[in-house]
């Protein structure tokens, strides 16, 4: 039995004005196993504090009510007050007699009935309340951030300058993801690849930074300030340290037919590789699928010509483990493929283009040297139609129904730049709404509309028709003039949505970290908590979360990198006690909890138990990280045999004290 | 020996249900069941109700007292007794034999005055088996439901109820309805009764091998290794026991009503993990054990206590209601030795 | 019969959320906005914390109706502790209603932190149709019931 | 069939496939069979049976069978595969050491079905195709097969056999049944005509718990209302809100982990028709949530651990029909 004391508040007339105090405390003090009762004016001040504490110590009280304000206010304070006299703070309850009593009843009969059996409540909880301590885990301070692009970087960057070492992980042969193959950026139309290399170049160079370039993570154990991360590097057949990245073998590789997926397979590139020529790390890499050496065994022109010889045909792929504190996810986006838009004839013509290949046709650096031209013939295009929203906002299942947000402003950054470079070009632009919020976002829109003279339509295209001529016909609707439009096009661009990198399904299962219905990262809290993911200690950065433009992914980016700061400065991670356990006897291990968990907190563990029945036997039964465990309590009642119970919210106390609700 | 026409039957049942309370068993959703007495309903012609008829007097749930909370005080109530004197009428052979076996339970000191008051206030009036059925082996207890016992013994041919008080209690009842009845002579249900032997004859369930269940083999039925096979397919729910008219073990239970403590007692079940729990949990810690422990207590050690009389009456319930088809007379025959 | 009504206060069980709807309480309380003092209040650090048990032991406690108040579908501070308070208790209200118990003594009500006056509202509006439905005879258990 | 899976079966033993047998025993009666476990070619020949009153689901067996050394052959039908897979799903069996072997089934009939036909004191029964020739004490009755049909039966919603290692025979289809007929019949009457229904049917409940015992869903280490410290044990309906308590609370842990093989109303000494709790959570998932079939994949995520943002809200009760 529990020797509990109740502390009944006054705050001042707040609750003594409409409750009577004395007679709650003395009609508590007859309930089974309070030992002591007292009143007082403030009991938040320190005389009232005081009077908690000698109590605690005068009458050897194993448990405190307190009949205050809402425990949302003090019972911070009075946790504290009953550490300070040696009592468990976890072994304190609050009797909510103010806000939800005093302040919302006027009949002090009434409000005093009340207040007595919230009393009842309280002590019925406390009756079985048990000492709690909070859990403390040790932080690696370290961080690893997955995705090598600008999102990427720019994370990597900011946690790297505040003095913590980072690793990037990155898929790719090179860091620079999806804005190394922009041309410019809107608004401002300053050129992608002279604001991105610099900080590629940075995070290259930066001592606390280590690049884990065409690499992948393969298994991730732990949980936040602890995770353990294996990654595979992936045989590049080309030893990166000795590689001076001077090009000289992929000159010489006899094998130049291979699909260049930096230009989008617009053109090719040979079978030993450097993506672009400012790569990072700019080392080369060996396409296994293409090179004649690999598949024949002849060949060895690259090695021949090294003179670093870092070429090694018999290069595996390496397993690393690595500790970190945090992991950022930093993976990105991809246009979404547009085979089952048949209407836009993408597969039939090569002039029908997405906006992603058009900044590659427009890059100095790409395919045509910076020229438009058409890829079916290599002419100048004279009338090039826009068509925004392919696939997004887009019900039924073929496309997406979200808005992928950047193509209103590309589509008028693409329509703009050709106008200028291209004035005899007509352009026209297919909208369904054009959506331009963003700092000086709408001034750029009008621009392309008012100044650089594109033609800005209101509809959808129906149909693109490759003609015998080898222009395409292009059908629409103009919804304001409200006709049907066709127009001869030499160059079709489509503004296909965007989507999560494929990578982010099995990575988001790695990582316990939840998803979206469309693959995109979920947040902590829509609001509150945009960076990070409700999974402790993972982070998110950029279009792994939604649809982002590059600022937005910027400070995205940056704030993740905040966040991670924040992580990494403590030595020790202090837990909330108040978390989920498993009594292992009556674990069913059915995976119920874990399904329910936010937080990836549950694992499954197969162990060794005597039964009732004096049998041994291995069972699978569900273990609660505390470290990862925010209390929701979403297991409890998933778990039928009621194995999953909480802290400081347990099934019992939670029945008691509806029970003294409804004495 | 008196007689009623059937076709009066229901002003028999109207007369007894002027005074007492009367149970009669009835067809209803989810069988034959007693139920308090309505005017006009015919009565079950069912073999057996569901429940057996011990819910009369040892009901599936009793309340014992109750503890008054006033502050840090504690007051005891004891309950209400229910004093109305009841009859159950139609009572088989089988049910009525389980009330002797009840009663060497509860009416042996230490007396079990709950019991005893329902007892006291319970007459009954018991019917032959006119269709015996394939599951019925009463008559290896040495039951014979041609004398079905009871306060009243009641048989019947296709026109005629005809009735014998047994008891003081049986005669009385009976006289409190003399105006309905005829007297008959002691021959008259002799047709029924060989109706009713001639049907017994050709039960399935004949010669049980009753006679290895003896003191002296106590432990070697105990430790018999067919235990195990025998018990392999038990699901470990208490139909078996709930149905059986015999089961007598109950749990006492505390109950928080939130203004006092009430204690009662309820049926439990020896194929229950909780059962008879200790601080160290339940003593039969398999269900082979539970298993086991049922069918020792009904053919071992109750006879053993008990002037050799097994505890079962052979009514059958537990060979229809068990869902994976486990029963006492697949025990007997495993572990009863040779039919002498 | 009329005064009878008038009498009849109901108990209800409200179990609110920590993060929105225990806080929309104080702030209802902050407002000084008024509801019968017949609602009682569980606190549960969120909605997905209430299990059906709890929910069933305050009607057989004695409680007339029961209301969960949650953070607003998309809102819960545990990210989505709420959709599965959302399921579980349609599927439990509906099978209380299959049973024939008046479906008007269970509710689920979103509060945020903001909406005190909304809280306040619910809980009026809620006494009144419990009010209106009188004693909770279905699910009730007679031992409980004050003699 | 009974000897195809004996033949079956001995060759699986003899070639080391699975050391012992899950099938059903003969007892007393013709329709008196038991759930049993065959580790040899006499015992099959001894006492192995399979016929129209095999109804036991054996797949709750393999929650403690398939944890036993080397593999066990189960012959399973189409509903018992169902619970199966559920069983698989919630790691409560360990499917690699089960040779499940799928049977055809064209339902099973309830020896109550014909004891409520007139027939008493069965001594045979003879199959006469789409009859049954019941030969009882009292002379022979004829039962048309369809009279006979258990009621989970006669409402299949399945005959197809969702996980096997191997089939007798040919596998069945999903069936479009009217299982839920009944349930809408409930749903249409008036509350008050409900609660007179369910209180009728949960007042005859004697907590022998044999609905929650045979049930494959209910598989728990230990149930809640076993246990002490879960502050709703019980071993009797001491009051009618336990009897509901129970039912509502047994139904709600099973609800989305059902797969409606109707062991439950099968076993319930007391004829409740429990399969309309369970039936009702099936409807009410399948009309609010989409069609979801507990068992039919093993890699579904259960309807009670998802949810979509777009969920209806609770008070979709109070929108429907009649109050």
């Amino acid at each position: 039995m529990q020797r509990i004391g109740v502390f009944v508040c006054w705050c001042g007339s707040n609750i003594a004005a409409t409750v009577d105090v004395k007679q709650v405390a003395e009609t508590l003090k007859s309930e089974p196993g309070v030992v002591f009762a007292a009143d007082y004016q403030y009991m938040c001040s320190e005389a009232g504090q005081n009077l908690i504490k000698d109590a605690i110590r005068d009458h050897k009280l194993t448990g405190v009510v307190i009949c205050s304000c809402s425990p949302r206010m003090h019972e911070a304070t009075f946790r504290k007050t009953a550490a300070a006299a040696g009592l468990n703070p976890y072994m304190v309850e609050i009797a909510n007699i103010r806000e939800q009593c005093s302040w919302i009843h006027k009949d002090k009969a009434v409000a005093t009935e009340k207040a007595i059996i919230l009393g009842r409540a309280a002590i019925a909880k406390v009756h079985l309340n048990a000492p709690l301590t909070p859990g403390e885990s040790p932080v690696t301070k370290r961080a690893l951030v997955i995705g090598g692009g600008i999102a990427g970087i720019q994370t990597a960057l900011d946690i790297a300058e505040a003095g913590f070492p980072v690793d990037i992980v990155e898929k790719q042969p090179t860091i620079g993801g999806k804005m190394a193959q922009l041309d410019k950026t809107f608004p401002t139309l300053d050129c992608a690849a002279c604001i991105l290399t610099p900080k590629m170049v940075d995070a290259a160079q930066h001592e606390n930074i280590h690049i884990y370039a065409y690499s992948e993570v393969e298994e991730v154990k732990g949980f936040v300030g602890n995770f353990s991360v294996t990654i595979r590097k992936k045989a590049r057949m080309v030893d990166p340290v000795k590689c001076t990245g001077c090009g000289l073998c992929t000159e010489k590789c006899p094998m130049k037919k291979v699909p260049n997926e930096f230009n989008l397979g617009m053109n090719n590139r040979s079978a030993i590789y450097i993506p672009f020529a400012q790569a990072v790390p700019k080392v080369a890499t060996i396409d296994p699928a293409y090179c004649i050496k690999m598949k024949t065994g002849k060949c060895g022109l690259c090695s021949t010509v090294c003179e670093a010889g870092a070429i090694d045909y018999t290069q595996q792929d390496e397993l690393v483990e690595e500790q970190y504190g945090a992991i950022v996810v930093a993976t990105g986006y991809n246009p979404i493929k547009l085979d089952q838009f048949d209407e836009f004839a993408y597969a039939q013509s090569p002039d029908v283009i997405t906006s992603l290949e058009f900044e590659r046709l427009t890059n100095a650096a790409g395919p045509t040297a910076g020229t438009l031209l058409r890829p079916s013939d290599g002419k100048h295009p004279h009338t090039i139609v826009f068509v925004q929203c392919v696939g997004s906002r887009c019900d039924g299942g073929k496309g997406k129904s979200y808005c992928s947000k950047i193509c209103c402003m590309y589509t008028a950054k693409h329509a703009m730049l050709t106008r200028e470079k291209y004035p005899d070009t007509d352009v026209y632009v297919f909208y369904i709404d054009v959506r331009t919020p963003g700092k000086n976002f709408d001034e750029f829109y009008r621009r392309a509309v008012e100044e650089y003279g594109v033609h800005y339509i209101k509809g959808m295209v129906g149909k693109v028709a490759p003609q015998a001529d080898g222009t395409l016909l292009v059908q629409g609707s103009d919804l304001i003039e409200n006709r049907q439009l066709r127009l001869n096009a030499d160059l079709v661009v489509l503004a296909a949505a965007i989507e999560p990198d494929a990578s982010a399904r099995p990575l988001a299962t790695k990582l316990t970290a939840s998803m979206d219905t469309n693959d995109f990262f979920t947040e902590a809290h829509p609001k509150l908590r945009p960076v990070e993911s409700p999974t402790a200690g993972i982070f998110l950065s950029g279009a792994c979360q939604g649809p982002k433009d590059i600022p937005e992914t910027v400070s995205q980016a940056s704030a993740a990198a905040a966040k991670v700061i924040g992580l990494l400065v403590k030595d020790k991670l202090k837990g909330n006690p108040c978390v989920a356990h498993s009594n292992e006897m009556m674990c069913n291990g059915c995976s119920s909890c874990e399904k329910v968990c936010p937080y990836g907190a549950i694992t499954y563990v197969d162990k060794e138990f005597r039964m009732p029945d004096r049998t041994t036997a291995i069972r699978r039964v569900a273990s609660v990280n505390p470290a990862v465990c925010q209390g929701c309590g979403a297991c409890t009642v998933a778990c039928p045999s009621g194995a999953m119970d909480l802290n400081g919210f347990s099934n019992s106390q939670i029945m008691a004290e509806v029970d003294a609700i409804c004495k | 020996m008196k007689s009623l026409l059937l076709k009066d039957m229901d002003r028999l049942l109207a007369a007894l249900a002027e005074n007492r309370t009367l149970y009669v068993p009835t067809d209803g959703a989810g069988g034959a069941e007693y139920r308090l007495y309505q005017p006009g309903t015919p009565l079950s012609e069912a073999l057996n109700t569901n429940r057996s008829a011990k819910d009369f007097f040892f009901p599936q749930t009793e309340n014992m007292m109750r503890f008054q909370m006033r502050g840090k005080e504690i007051r005891i109530e004891e309950p209400t007794r229910p004093d109305e004197d009841f009859v159950v009428f139609g009572v088989r052979a089988c049910d009525a034999r389980s009330f002797e076996l009840l009663d060497k339970v509860f009416l042996s000191e230490p007396v079990d005055s709950y019991y005893q008051n329902r007892r006291a206030h319970g007459v009954i009036v018991t019917r032959c088996c006119g269709r015996p059925e394939e599951t019925c082996f009463c008559t290896a207890f040495g039951i014979d439901p041609t004398a079905p016992g009871g306060d009243v013994s009641t048989w019947q041919d296709d026109q005629r109820l005809y009735l014998a008080a047994n008891t003081p209690a049986g005669q009385a009842l009976l006289n409190g309805v003399a105006h309905l009845l005829t007297d008959a002579p002691e021959t008259a249900a002799d047709d029924a009764k060989a109706k009713t032997r001639a049907a017994l004859a050709n039960l399935p369930i004949q010669n049980l091998p009753l006679d290895g269940f003896g003191e002296e083999n106590l432990l070697a039925i105990f430790n018999d290794p067919r235990w195990a096979e025998l018990s392999r397919a038990c699901l470990g729910c208490g139909t078996c026991t709930f149905v059986c008219p015999t089961c007598q073990c109950y749990d006492i239970k505390d109950f928080d009503t939130g203004h006092g403590i009430q204690r009662f007692r309820c049926w439990d079940s020896c194929m229950y993990s909780e059962f008879t729990r200790c601080a160290h949990g339940n003593p039969r810690v398999s269900q082979v054990e539970r298993f086991r422990q049922r069918f020792m207590h009904k053919l071992v050690y109750f006879p053993a206590n008990n002037q050799g009389d097994f505890s079962c009456v052979g009514c059958g319930r537990c060979l229809q209601k068990c869902p994976v088809s486990l029963n006492i007379v697949k025990v007997i025959k495993a572990l009863g030795g040779e039919k002498a | 019969m009329q005064v009878n009504e008038k009498e009849f206060k109901p108990l209800i069980v409200a179990f609110c959320c920590n993060w929105c709807s225990y806080a929309g309480a104080d702030l209802s309380g902050t407002n000084r906005l008024n509801y019968p003092a017949n609602v009682k209040i569980i606190r549960v650090p969120c909605s997905c914390r209430v299990n059906p048990m709890f929910v069933l032991r305050a009607f057989q406690r004695g409680a007339d109706g029961v209301i969960l108040c949650g953070c607003h579908p998309g809102d819960c501070h545990y990210t989505t502790g709420n959709y599965y308070t959302r399921r579980r208790m349609t599927l439990l209200f509906s099978m209380l209603d299959y049973l024939g118990i008046e479906r008007d003594r269970t509710r689920v009500e979103w509060v945020s932190a903001a909406e005190g006056a909304k809280f306040a509202a619910t809980m009026n509006d809620f006494v009144a149709t419990v009010t209106r439905l009188g004693e909770n005879k279905r699910l009730e258990d007679l031992r409980c019931k004050k003699q | 069939m009974q000897e195809a899976m004996i033949r079956r079966a001995k060759e699986l033993l003899a070639d080391g496939t699975v050391n012992r047998v899950l099938g059903w025993q003969r007892g007393e009666f013709v329709y008196d069979v038991t759930p049993a476990v065959f580790a040899s070619p006499d015992e099959l020949d001894a006492s192995f049976v399979y016929n129209d009153f095999c109804g036991a689901n054996l797949s709750k067996y393999l929650v403690a069978e398939s944890r036993k050394e080397g593999k066990v052959l189960a012959f399973l039908k189409p509903c018992d595969t169902y619970s199966l897979n559920q069983l698989t799903a919630e790691h409560r069996v360990v499917r690699e050491n089960i040779y499940a072997i799928g049977l055809p089934c064209e339902g099973k009939a309830d020896v109550e079905a014909l004891k409520a036909a007139g027939a008493a004191g069965i001594t045979g029964i003879a199959d006469g195709g789409d009859t049954f020739t019941v030969h009882t004490l009292y002379g022979d009755q004829t039962v048309a097969k369809a009279d006979a049909l258990a009621e989970r039966c006669a409402n299949c919603k399945s005959k197809q056999c969702v996980t096997y290692d191997e089939l007798l025979g040919e596998n069945g289809a999903v069936q479009n049944s009217h299982r839920f007929d009944m349930v809408e019949q409930l749903e249409n009457m008036t509350a008050d005509e409900r609660y007179a229904f369910w209180q009728g049917e949960l007042s005859r409940c004697i907590r022998c718990n044999a609905c929650r015992n045979a049930c494959p869903a209910c598989t728990c280490e230990k149930c809640v209302f076993d246990n002490p410290q879960s502050g709703i044990a019980n071993t009797a309906p001491a009051d009618s809100f336990e009897e509901k308590l129970f039912h509502i609370i047994r139904a709600f842990h099973v609800a989305g982990r059902c797969t409606d093989c109707g062991e439950c109303s099968r076993v319930c000494p007391q004829h409740i028709p429990l399969h309309l709790l369970n039936r009702k959570f099936i409807k009410d998932i399948n009309e609010l949530y989409g069609p979801y079939q507990a068992g039919a994949d093993v890699a579904a995520r259960g309807p009670l651990t998802d949810f979509t943002f777009e969920d209806c809200e609770p008070s979709v009760v109070h929108e429907r029909g009649v109050n």
